[in-house]
């Protein structure tokens, strides 16, 4: 039996802007692939580089970081300091032969149930189409 | 003295792969081979010591399934491990007393142990940081090894175990005196630090400022234990995972601060000249206060891999240049 | 240049500028020197320059914070102390830099290795760092040693050409490095700019890194070493030079540098009063790779 | 070959709270397959939580109970996850680890037991021992102080130990609280007071280091030789039978070699405690 692989996602987006267009595209009736997992925060400044480090560790397929727009954060700067590290921490990882795909970064605002369900979609199937994660994984399993 | 020529007795290891798991140098560390063409000696140390594997540097103590039921599994596979110095197999015979004790015994450590025939080879050519001699011991001392062969060019000659120069068919012969010149010329080479009387004076100076003037330079890094063949110091971790877990020791190190800080933010060992009187200490006092050896064999590795060239050797020499 | 160093070591700790004077003086194993701490003005001529001075001599400060420290300073010493001071850690008045100016180290092990001595001093034994090192005079200092070296700009060519390999290039050459690592920490102790009271691999709640030695963890430590250096690394290469299996950990570091280069303008630890480029932000910062 | 790594199964009988802010949790645990095994006061054993990790912890209750009972402060990874325990939960116990008071030395003999905090714990187990034989031994004096009362370990026990009579009890609190009836001050300053006599006497101590920094001084003054005060010391520990290597004072390992030490064989250590 071959099961079609089901990429695992985690999401991180941000409380006041992500995760309320996350919402809405939900309000809305949205449709969109059922493999992200959404983990709240704060804001996207929140968001230590070595999150991103570890999921891969722990073997999540593709990670995805959301935030507001550049100009609306909830704490006003905080999503402009994100940008500056998931710019490096981005390169640094496709640096070493990381996929691009993996590391996903969008802004959303909270009026963007739209956008929010599109780049789901986009974010899913790329991650599907690199297929699962096996570089900086630890093992998974104790029993094989 | 028992003698083998080259070709033959490697023929004869390759013929125990399989049966063995042979382990041996191949660049810069000891390694499992599956045919003796991979043994590749580089310098004369390998840069890793060949104690990774009778401790290794994880090692699974037992695992548990979901149902947190335990499972051990003691290492039983019969093992050679061909080719480090005799300096490395003294050192792995130094880990005995400590591992191999009454009260305690070491089951993983000792299963291994006994299931590992040691053969090293004798050093014809030492390197500038080998002080081996200092010790009462020196490149062709057999003590540790199963077997210890000494390279002549075509032949190995063996001093060792009667079973074991058996088992790969060395002959009786005459060496022509050859064992003692290279002996000769091997020690020769060699640098021989005063150690008489170290320990006395190592604890007269526990606590002086002696350590913190000689600690001033150590980074506090790891690897001049990581790549001491006799270190063993370790730390138990366990690791979770969604079907169950396991319990692994790991190497650790004296010259962290994490090492002996506890919960409560106590720190017997914070400060720089704590943590190096502890590792010479250890060395020089305390392992000859309890089992009467050194707790170093004079390999030389923690000086040439220091980042920041601490010599033990001046160490020693000024300890032992001192009025007791 | 030698004699300047010492005569200004000496005058210094005589006249009680300072406690002691951090320096180097000859090693005992072939090729190296090792570092030196000169309390007595007379042990001054202990000190040393050459072309084996490869620790960086910052990562001493923070262990005397009661003293006034001397310390023999080249450019990518004396960038680390300005990036020590910009983060708080030590003051300028506290310490004395004799600077020197610097025309780079030498691989030591590629030289053991090929039977060099320390008559074969060429070019062509330079680390990469020193080879395409951009600060060779020291950006501050209270006593020049030397006559001024002319400089160069940074320049990453040893990136670049890591970068223009395939994905899969890329993880061989990486994985193929850190799957040596032992974790043994000379690189994290080593570094002047990795001076936390708990890193981050020692912290056990939460745990973000188990003990092991498998290419995951060993991979993630040193992406983790490295990241926490983005934009404060002032490449001395103290970490590699450091490595006891060798390994090009230099390469992570260098790539930050490169990126916060050209993508922020920033070169870490050039001026005290400027702000760590990750403490900082522009509106216009680049942003193509968000959706 | 017996494994000493391996933890056997216990099951918790019994846990309740010692302190009113949660941080002290008493546990009662008895081994799911066996009896529980013989020991000597003052010993110690490691509990385990699968997946967690592993912490050592004096046993505060006698050979003579049908019990194992710890008493944890929380503090980090382990003991907080201790203090979720239940009662008919499951763990892992591996003991008995270390020495244990000296008890054969004090047969017909006047002891002294001087203690702060919840340091108590192994001293509990010790006083329990002691009245179970109470007449193989002559006067105890107990000393014992605290923060508050409300981290007084052991407290219906300790009121039933005074009314009994066996012991003499002095039991203090740091600071004046309302309706408080024994003694105000630090443990030193009342043992001072209590003065107790070093003729044909022990004294073990136990307690927090700044509790022992302060206490040592009295008892010289009181005229206590060293080689008749022990104290029990507490190191980072991982393996419990000196391999591990990382709880040594000198050539001593506290695990394996202590807890127990009597003041004369510190006095030549290296001052890492």
């Amino acid at each position: 039996m071959c099961k079609e692989f089901e990429p695992k996602i985690a999401a991180f987006l941000c409380n006041w802007c992500s995760y309320a267009g996350a919402d809405l595209a939900g309000v809305s009736r949205l449709q969109y692939p059922p493999y992200t997992r959404v983990i709240r925060v704060p804001c996207s400044g929140r968001i230590n580089p070595f999150y991103i480090m570890r999921g891969l560790y722990e073997g999540i397929d593709g990670i995805w970081v959301s935030g507001c727009h550049p100009g609306d954060c909830h704490y006003q700067t905080g999503n402009y300091y994100a940008r500056r590290r998931f710019a490096l921490i981005k390169n640094l990882l496709e640096f070493i032969g990381i996929k691009k795909e993996r590391i996903q970064f969008s802004w959303v605002s909270a009026s963007e149930g739209g956008k929010f369900a599109e780049v789901a979609t986009k974010v899913s199937n790329e991650v599907k189409k690199v297929g699962p994660v096996e570089k900086l994984v630890r093992e998974k399993r104790i029993y094989d | 003295m028992r003698q083998i020529d080259k070709e033959k007795f490697y023929k004869e290891l390759n013929s125990l792969i399989g049966e063995y798991t042979v382990y041996a140098p191949v660049g810069d560390r000891v390694k499992k081979i599956k045919d003796t063409k991979e043994i590749k000696f580089e310098g004369l140390l390998t840069r890793f010591p060949a104690k990774e594997h009778m401790l290794p540097q994880n090692e699974e103590l037992f695992r548990w399934n979901r149902d947190k039921k335990i499972e051990v599994k003691i290492p039983d596979t019969k093992a050679i491990i061909f080719g480090i110095r005799p300096c490395d197999a003294r050192a792995i015979a130094s880990l005995d007393p400590t591992f191999n004790t009454e009260k305690f015994p070491d089951p993983y450590y000792i299963n291994r142990r006994k299931n590992t025939i040691i053969i090293s080879i004798g050093c014809n050519n030492p390197d500038d940081t080998c002080f081996c001699t200092s010790f009462g011991s020196g490149p062709f001392d057999p003590t540790g090894s199963d077997l210890l062969v000494v390279d002549t060019g075509e032949k190995f000659l063996g001093i060792g175990k009667e079973k074991i120069l058996d088992m790969f068919g060395f002959e009786e012969g005459n060496d022509g005196g050859e064992f003692e010149a290279l002996k000769k010329k091997a020690e020769g080479k060699i640098e021989r630090i005063n150690l008489a009387g170290i320990k006395d004076k190592l604890d007269s100076l526990k606590e002086t400022d002696f350590f913190k003037k000689i600690s001033y330079k150590c980074i506090n890094c790891g690897a001049c234990t990581f790549l001491c063949p006799t270190c063993y110091c370790f730390d138990i971790e366990d690791m979770e995972r969604i079907d169950g877990g396991k319990r692994v020791r790991i190497w650790d190190s004296c010259m962290f601060t994490i090492y002996t800080q506890e919960t409560s933010g106590h720190n017997p060992r914070k400060q720089e000249e704590r943590r190096m009187r502890q590792r010479i200490m250890h060395k020089f006092s305390y392992y000859p206060f309890l089992y009467d050896i050194f707790g170093c064999v004079g390999c030389g590795r923690c000086i040439s891999y220091c980042p920041v060239n601490f010599d033990i050797r001046n160490v020693l020499k000024t300890i032992g240049g001192m009025d007791e | 240049m030698i004699e300047n160093i010492r005569r200004e070591a000496e005058k210094i700790l005589k006249e009680g500028v300072v406690d002691l004077v951090i320096g180097f003086e000859e090693g005992t194993i072939p090729l190296k020197s090792t570092p030196v701490f000169i309390e007595k003005p007379e042990e001054a001529q202990k000190l040393v320059w050459n072309s084996f001075c490869e620790n960086n001599l910052a990562v001493y400060i923070n262990r005397f914070k009661d003293k006034k420290v001397g310390i023999v300073a080249n450019g990518c010493c004396s960038r680390a102390i300005v990036n020590l001071i910009i983060e708080g850690q030590i003051k300028r008045e506290d310490v004395y830099i004799i600077g020197v100016p610097c025309e780079g180290m030498l691989d030591r092990r590629k030289m053991l290795r090929e039977g060099k001595t320390e008559k074969d001093v060429d070019e062509s034994y330079l680390y990469t760092n020193c080879r395409y090192c951009g600060h060779r005079n020291p950006v501050i200092y209270d006593y020049l040693a030397g006559e001024k070296l002319e400089e160069h700009s940074a320049q990453y060519p040893d990136i670049k050409e890591m970068e223009s390999l395939t994905e899969e290039e890329r993880w061989q050459k990486f994985s193929e490095e850190v799957n040596r690592c032992i974790r043994c920490y000379a690189c994290r102790q080593a570094c002047p700019m990795c001076y936390c009271e708990v890193c981050f691999v020692d912290v056990n709640n939460p745990k973000w890194l188990e003990g092991g030695v498998t290419e995951a963890d060993v991979g993630y430590w040193n992406l983790g070493r490295a990241y926490h250096l983005a934009g404060r690394c002032v490449d001395c290469g103290a970490c590699e030079r450091a490595c006891p299996m060798e390994i090009k950990i230099l390469n992570l570091t260098r790539k930050l540098n490169k990126d916060v280069k050209e993508l922020y303008n920033y070169e870490p630890g050039i001026d005290i009063n400027e702000k760590p480029v990750l403490g900082e932000f522009t509106y216009e910062d680049k942003e193509d790779f968000i959706r | 070959m017996n494994n000493p790594y391996l933890p056997i199964e216990a099951e918790v009988k019994m846990a309740r709270f010692e302190s009113d802010d949660h941080s002290l949790k008493t546990i009662d645990l008895t081994p799911v397959n066996g009896d529980i095994f013989d020991f000597i006061p003052g010993q110690f054993c490691e509990l385990s939580i699968l997946g967690k990790g592993e912490a050592p912890f004096g046993i505060a209750s006698s050979p003579y109970e049908d019990f194992f009972r710890f008493t944890i402060n929380r503090a980090g990874l382990v003991t907080t996850e201790l203090h979720h325990l239940e009662e008919g939960d499951k763990i892992g116990l591996r003991g008995p680890l270390g020495n244990g008071y000296p008890v054969h030395l004090f047969k017909k003999k006047n002891i002294v037991i001087v203690s702060g905090g919840f340091a108590f714990t192994t001293l509990r187990s010790l006083i329990k021992y002691l009245l179970k034989n109470r007449t193989e031994f002559d006067k105890i004096t107990l000393v014992y102080g605290s923060r508050r009362p409300d981290l007084l370990l052991y407290r219906d026990e300790l009121e039933e130990w005074e009314k009994s009579g066996n012991i003499e009890m002095y039991i203090t609190i740091d600071k004046e609280v309302q309706g408080w009836k024994k003694y105000v001050g630090f443990v030193p300053t009342v043992l001072k007071e209590v003065h107790p006599s070093p003729d044909n006497a022990y004294l073990v101590m136990c307690g927090p280091p700044a509790m022992v920094k302060f206490t040592i001084p009295v008892i010289e003054e009181l005229g206590f030789p060293p080689d008749k005060v022990f104290t029990s010391l507490e190191r980072r520990m991982k393996c419990g039978f000196g391999k591990c290597g990382r709880c040594n004072i000198g050539p001593y390992y506290v695990c394996k070699d202590g807890p127990v030490f009597s003041m004369e064989q510190l006095k030549n250590l290296p001052r890492e405690y």
